[in-house]
């Protein structure tokens, strides 16, 4: 007879989500995802809206994510009214969005996975047991939030990233002391990555799925998507590739691609297109228990080009501006990015008046929706005949590496 | 001096108060030590209600059944349950348009689909619990924060704000951004505490912490209205993170 | 000591000079076009023309939020031991000088607040003669307090007379004399005049709490207190305590209050005795003139408009004042 | 030595004397002013760290030895955690501050104490020092009235002295509450109708109040029917407070500050205050 059960609360994840193991007698025969969130309705609560109000209500999606989606929303909106921003704002937003990655990332590593491989529950734990490496992946952690504060106004919901333009320009003094700041935890960054390569693996070496990434800007920017495979998917036509419909296990959307297996997107998706030659000899594989590691190589790769745009900012002069008057107008716009977890995109159509009709926000968590179950089900596969504490603990440990973010999942 | 036992729990919300806790890098080693984090999902495995706690942090609003179990239980086990930030205490953006038809706005995301079980508008905690103290913001201060937890190791609730954004405004000398830049700043009738965040940087206060009790919405639409402001387009800002503006 | 003359153009010499005893803080405008009073460093003058700050000099005295008292389990509680930094205010207008001689009636005396006495005693003020706007009222209601300076500088033709009026301010005087001539000027009377004289301003008899107009007044208020926060001789504050983390150390902060708001006059179980906006309004305006305890009688309000240019309901109490004020003249 | 410095003190006793009201008595250095010189009705400002500072009303008698006595009601910030506190734990006082009760003026008077619930706090005091000095007094009585019988104050004292017949002591609850067979004589009714055809002679009277501020209004006219001059009647007044020296501002009463013109005041000096009666 087969039974569910059900592991009540995900922890150690943002959000509201569960993992079901199906079990036949003592066997596990089955797992997959399940996604319980309460729906917001975020791209109903925005029709009705001025352009104006878009990016403020948008980032309130998800707080870990929320300059993120603050920036996409604006790129999005910008592109719908016809308003080009300056490349010092350009400059700014991407600084922010470093942050956001920063932050975003540590608070993953250090915080929430580093107690699968050191086997504790939390980072209360952690605290007790590794205070020291804590305490560094804090430091870490709080210089990608300073970012986010100085640019953005605060580390959560960023309010100075305006239509058009930036509240107030941050001065070159508080910009300097991002840059020492940054360059104070760049020895950290490396001995956090000698250290996380020497943790060993616990889960199965499972499958490498087909992934996709932004690209056609910089880091973490761009307008198109390229897969695994080569192939090129303009943003207009995203939508309709990652083709969403619903599901009755998920209050997210799930993609369905045209292909069979799904493909995932994150931090390894984005690292596999090019491991950096030095690291190349730690990933034994790039399947999704690598993940880990991948996202500390980008926290390195967060921290220097946040380094670079600094310096650029600072090199350029930094200029008073005032954000550029934008007139409502008629018109649509799409905006892809590159969020912590992966593909991010917003999409809005505002009529003449500059009111949202319509608003589409694809969020990476949800994209990874058919990866993860895809996942789980090779673990059960792999893991066949251990106790069912074993499975039930790999299980949560396989969804963790994914990062999820459920509130921009479900949204 | 005893270990408080805390329980953090997030529900209907975007995890920013929660996020809030976990931004205090500085002062998280010391928290580990002065309190028990027994039950906090987004930090700490198992999540197992067990035993009784000193405090309960709830952060987000109630629109789902279950939620409102968990709420239920938080409150019987602990001695004090503390509303973390707006969603919790207002509703928040969650609660945007109540007052319509949920069931279409839903309709609008999931189509006809019958995904997200059973909800229902969004609501702040106190409609269900007694609401022992609320630390307000989307997201709460991080001072607040850490003031709130301090103040519990000594017995003590935090003191509520009965003055608006302007005031801490004014004690920093900025520009004022309705008289002087005729910009819709929600400031003079939104809960105070934040230090005037935004408008510091010149960006109008959007109202995230909620309505101030007493606030003279009358007057205020006086003159925003003078300013030019359509009364349909305050209000609507106004509801942006409390549904129970109406006028 | 006969009048000395500053031609205008020694203004940055005089700064210069004034920098090596203190700091210098003036009145400065900023990018946002906001006058406040902030550092006069190198380079950034102070602007003259400016009738007032958006926060008077009492933001020096008291400040907006501070530290008074913190705790540790093992000293108890002590007192901040920041000493006072010298300090000189240029640029004062009289009514921000009468306005500090308020304060100092509050805060010196028998038994002075610490923090206060040890920033006032470390500031030197130096005045500068304004001509009153539309929104000034000094002009039209006498005030008794007195607009004490150590030295002030009288707009003239081509630059400033400048005279002294105390041991610290002839010292002064004596140290910058190679940017000063003495010269024959002709002082003009300047809004000084209005104050140190006896108030027109009389302890009213009672004031008609029936009176419409402060239902009217209090019905537009918006209770941000703004009136009152930058008002250079409201004084209020509020005293909170917070816990450190431990639970073993404390710090005591007090913080700029204000009679708009209803926790002002609220004990404990909620009861109030000030309930509604209509009678904090009237509070605000019986403090003003008509003066508490010790200071019963003596007017506050120094007329520098500042309640009624902060005011986004645009409220101006002066109308009713002098309707009042004719009423109890008869 | 600066006055708004709070001086360290240790609870030394704790006694519940109500369900939300406990009698403290501190421990301070013993030659300080704060324990050894006040007058009834004068009140101190006690600090509890972390929490904050309170206006407090003497409950006892001055000490040489260090002691005070304060009777607290658990209500608030500062007053809730006090509930939870411990002999030995650390405080801070600062005082006497106010004026109080004008202990001179009642030599030779017959005097009337009517206290409202926690009033009796200030007039316990106030009690104790006329008992000191009680061959120089006339007829003393105290009217008592409280919300139930279970939260009158002192009870036991208070029946000694008057079984002893130093004093006349007439009770009343509002409720009957669950004692009231255990307090034979006292009325259900408000405090004010205590003075209800009460014998007095109004011109030897000297009346001393502390109540809630909504009774004030009542006893007052009461007290004026019965023949009593205004000047003789003093009435401890409640205002919020943070400074206690006369600074912050909030403690108004009229034009008077209640912190250093009062808390005592005579009704002469409050009939022509606007708000000063509620
Ligand atoms: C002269 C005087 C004598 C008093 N004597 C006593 C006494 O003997 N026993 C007793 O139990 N209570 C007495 N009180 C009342 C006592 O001060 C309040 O109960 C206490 O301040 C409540 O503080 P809280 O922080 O617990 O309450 P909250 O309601 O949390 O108050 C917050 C703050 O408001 C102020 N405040 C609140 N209520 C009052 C109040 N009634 N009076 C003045 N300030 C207040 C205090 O600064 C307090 O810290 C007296 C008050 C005054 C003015
Ligand atoms: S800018 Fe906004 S918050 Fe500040 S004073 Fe003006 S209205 Fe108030
Ligand atoms: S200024 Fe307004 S929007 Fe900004 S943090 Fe404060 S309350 Fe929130
Ligand atoms: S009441 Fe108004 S005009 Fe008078 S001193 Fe205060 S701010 Fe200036």
């Amino acid at each position: 007879m087969k039974r569910v059960s059900k592991i009540d609360i995900m922890t150690r994840v943002e959000g509201h989500g569960s993992i079901e193991l199906i079990r036949d007698g003592g066997r596990v025969v089955d797992a997959h995802l399940n996604i319980f969130e309460s729906p917001r309705l975020f791209e109903a609560l925005l029709v009705g809206r001025s352009f104006v109000e878009i990016a403020d209500i948008a980032c309130r999606i998800c707080s870990i994510c929320s300059t993120v989606h603050k920036v996409s929303a604006l790129q999005a909106v910008e592109s719908a009214v016809g308003v080009t921003i300056s490349r010092q704002t350009g400059l700014l937003r991407e600084l922010a969005v470093q942050g956001g990655q920063i932050e975003s990332h540590a608070l993953h590593i250090f915080c929430l996975a580093l107690p699968d491989y050191l086997n504790i529950n939390g980072i209360q734990q952690l605290a007790k047991l590794e205070p020291k490496i804590l305490q560094m992946g804090l430091k870490i952690k709080k210089v990608g939030n300073l970012i986010q504060e100085i640019v953005g106004g605060r580390a959560i919901h960023p309010f100075n990233l305006l239509v058009g333009g930036i509240g107030k320009v941050p001065e070159a003094g508080q910009l300097q002391i991002l840059e020492d700041c940054l360059a104070a935890v760049c020895q950290d960054v490396t001995a956090s990555i000698s250290f996380v390569f020497g943790l060993d693996d616990v889960l199965p070496l499972l499958a490498m799925l087909p992934y996709c990434v932004v690209s056609g800007g910089p880091p973490l920017f761009g307008d198109r998507l390229t897969t695994s495979a080569a192939t090129t998917i303009f943003a207009s036509s995203v939508v309709a590739w990652l083709n969403e419909s619903v599901e009755l296990y998920s209050n997210a959307k799930v993609s369905h691609f045209r292909e069979t297996t799904p493909y995932f997107v994150g931090p390894l998706a984005r690292l596999a297109k090019s491991i950096p030659s030095e690291y190349a000899s730690h990933f034994a594989d790039t399947s999704i228990r690598s993940s880990l590691k991948a996202r500390i190589i980008e926290l390195q790769q967060a921290v220097e080009r946040a380094q670079f745009l600094i310096k650029q900012l600072l090199d350029n002069g930094l200029e008073k501006e005032m954000p550029v008057m934008a007139v409502p107008a008629q018109g649509e716009g799409i905006s892809l990015m590159e969020a912590p977890r992966g593909v991010l995109l917003h999409s809005y159509r505002f009529n003449d008046r500059g009111v949202c009709c319509a608003a589409n926000i694809i969020t990476p968590t949800a994209i990874n929706q058919g990866a993860i179950n895809m996942s789980l089900k090779e673990l059960v596969a792999a893991m066949d005949g251990a106790d069912y504490n074993q499975i039930r603990t790999a299980a949560e440990i396989l969804v963790r590496c994914y990062d999820p973010c459920i509130s921009c999942a479900v949204h | 001096m005893r270990r408080l036992r805390l329980a953090i729990a997030g529900l209907t919300a975007c995890s920013g108060c929660q996020l809030s806790l976990l931004n205090c890098e500085d002062e998280l080693p010391e928290l580990f030590e002065k309190f028990e984090f027994h039950f906090f999902p987004m930090a700490c495995s198992p999540a197992l209600l067990t035993g009784q706690y000193d405090a309960a942090l709830v952060e987000g609003c109630l629109s789902m059944p279950h939620e409102n179990e968990l709420l239920q239980e938080l409150r019987r086990r602990s001695v004090y349950l503390i509303a973390l930030g707006t969603c919790a205490i207002c509703g928040g953006v969650a609660a945007l348009r109540n007052g319509e038809e949920r069931e279409l706005l839903r309709q609008q995301v999931y189509g006809q689909h019958l995904v997200a079980g059973e909800t229902f508008d969004p609501m702040p905690l106190q409609n269900v619990v007694q609401v022992d103290a609320a630390v307000s913001g989307c997201p709460p201060e991080k001072q607040e924060l850490l003031r709130m937890l301090a103040g519990l190791v000594r017995g003590v609730l935090p003191v509520n704000i009965d003055y608006p954004v302007c005031t801490e405004c004014r004690m920093k000398e900025n520009l004022c951004l309705l008289m002087e830049r005729n910009a819709l700043c929600l400031g003079p009738v939104i809960l105070g505490g934040c230090g005037a965040r935004c408008p510091s940087l010149a960006v109008p206060c959007e109202g995230c912490r909620g309505a101030l009790a007493e606030a003279n919405l009358a007057e205020a639409l006086e003159i925003y209205a003078q300013k030019g402001f359509d009364r349909q387009i305050v209000l609507e800002r106004l509801r942006r993170f409390s549904p129970e503006w109406q006028q | 000591m006969a009048p000395q003359f500053m031609v205008s153009h020694n203004l940055e010499a005089l700064l210069e000079r004034l920098r090596q005893y203190a700091e210098v803080h003036g009145p400065v405008r900023g990018d946002d076009g906001v006058v406040r009073f902030s550092a006069l460093t190198p380079g950034i003058l102070p602007d003259l023309s400016a009738i007032r700050t958006l926060l008077p000099p009492k933001k020096y005295l008291l400040h907006p939020q501070e530290i008074i008292l913190s705790y540790t389990e093992k000293d108890g509680y002590q007192a901040p031991s920041e000493g006072a930094r010298p300090l000189i205010l240029f640029g004062l207008h009289s009514c921000d000088l009468a306005g500090i001689n308020y304060l100092d009636q509050i805060f010196l005396g028998d038994d002075p607040d610490p923090l206060y006495a040890a920033r006032r005693s470390a500031q030197t003020l130096i005045g500068v003669s304004c001509i009153p706007d539309e929104f000034c009222s000094c002009h039209l209601a006498r005030s008794p307090l007195k607009p004490l300076s150590d030295l002030f500088f009288h707009h003239v033709e081509g630059g400033f007379a400048v005279t002294s009026s105390s041991p610290r301010g002839e010292e002064l005087l004596e140290d910058v004399k190679d940017i000063l001539e003495e010269r024959e000027v002709n002082i003009p009377e300047d809004a000084r005049r209005f104050f140190g004289q006896v108030a027109s301003m009389r302890v009213r008899p009672e004031l008609d709490a029936a009176l419409p107009e402060w239902q009217e007044l209090a019905d537009c208020c918006l209770g941000c207190g703004a009136c009152s926060l930058c008002c250079p001789t409201c004084y209020c504050f509020d005293v909170l305590e917070f816990s450190g983390l431990d639970g073993r150390s404390a710090e005591r902060v007090r913080r700029w209050d204000n009679c708009l708001f209803k926790s002002h006059a609220q004990v404990a179980g909620g009861m109030s005795f000030r309930k509604d906006r209509a009678e904090r309004f009237r509070y605000r305006y019986c403090h003003k003139y008509r003066g508490f305890g010790p200071l019963q009688g003596i007017p506050s309000c120094v007329g520098c408009g500042r309640c009624r240019v902060v005011c986004p309901a645009g409220l101006d109490l002066r109308p009713l004042a002098e309707r009042l004020e004719a009423a109890c003249r008869e | 030595m600066n006055s708004t410095i709070p001086v360290p003190a240790v609870v030394s006793k704790i006694r519940q004397v109500t369900a939300d009201t406990s009698l403290l008595t501190l421990r301070t250095n013993l030659d300080h002013p704060v324990a050894s010189s006040f007058l009834p009705g004068q009140f101190l400002q006690l600090s509890l760290p972390g929490a904050g500072e309170i206006p407090l009303s003497y409950c006892g008698s001055p000490s040489s030895e260090g002691d005070i006595e304060l009777c607290i009601r658990h209500v608030g910030h500062v007053t809730t955690p006090l509930k939870a506190i411990v002999p030995g734990e650390a405080v801070g006082v600062r005082g006497p501050y106010g004026r109080g009760f004008p202990m001179p003026t009642y030599t030779g008077q017959d005097l009337l104490l009517i206290a409202g619930g926690l009033g009796m706090a200030p007039l316990r005091s106030l009690l104790l020092a006329l008992l000191k000095q009680r061959k120089f007094l006339g007829r003393l009585t105290l009217l008592y009235g409280a919300r139930e019988i279970e939260s009158l104050l002192f009870l036991d004292e208070l029946l000694k002295l008057q079984r002893d017949g130093v004093m006349q002591l007439q009770v009343a609850a509002d409720h009957p509450g669950h004692g009231l067979n255990a307090l034979p004589g006292c009325r259900i009714a408000l405090l004010p109708a205590l003075l209800d055809g009460l014998d007095i002679d109004p011109g030897q009277t000297c009346a001393a109040l502390c109540g809630p501020p909504v009774v004030y209004p009542l006893l007052v006219s009461g007290l004026q029917l019965l023949g009593v001059a205004d000047n003789r009647i003093h009435l401890s007044m409640e205002r919020r407070m943070k400074c206690g020296v006369g600074r912050c501002g909030h403690c108004a009463v009229g034009t008077r500050l209640c912190c250093v013109d009062g808390p005592v005041f005579s009704y002469a000096e409050l009939a022509g205050l606007e708000g000063a009666l509620v």
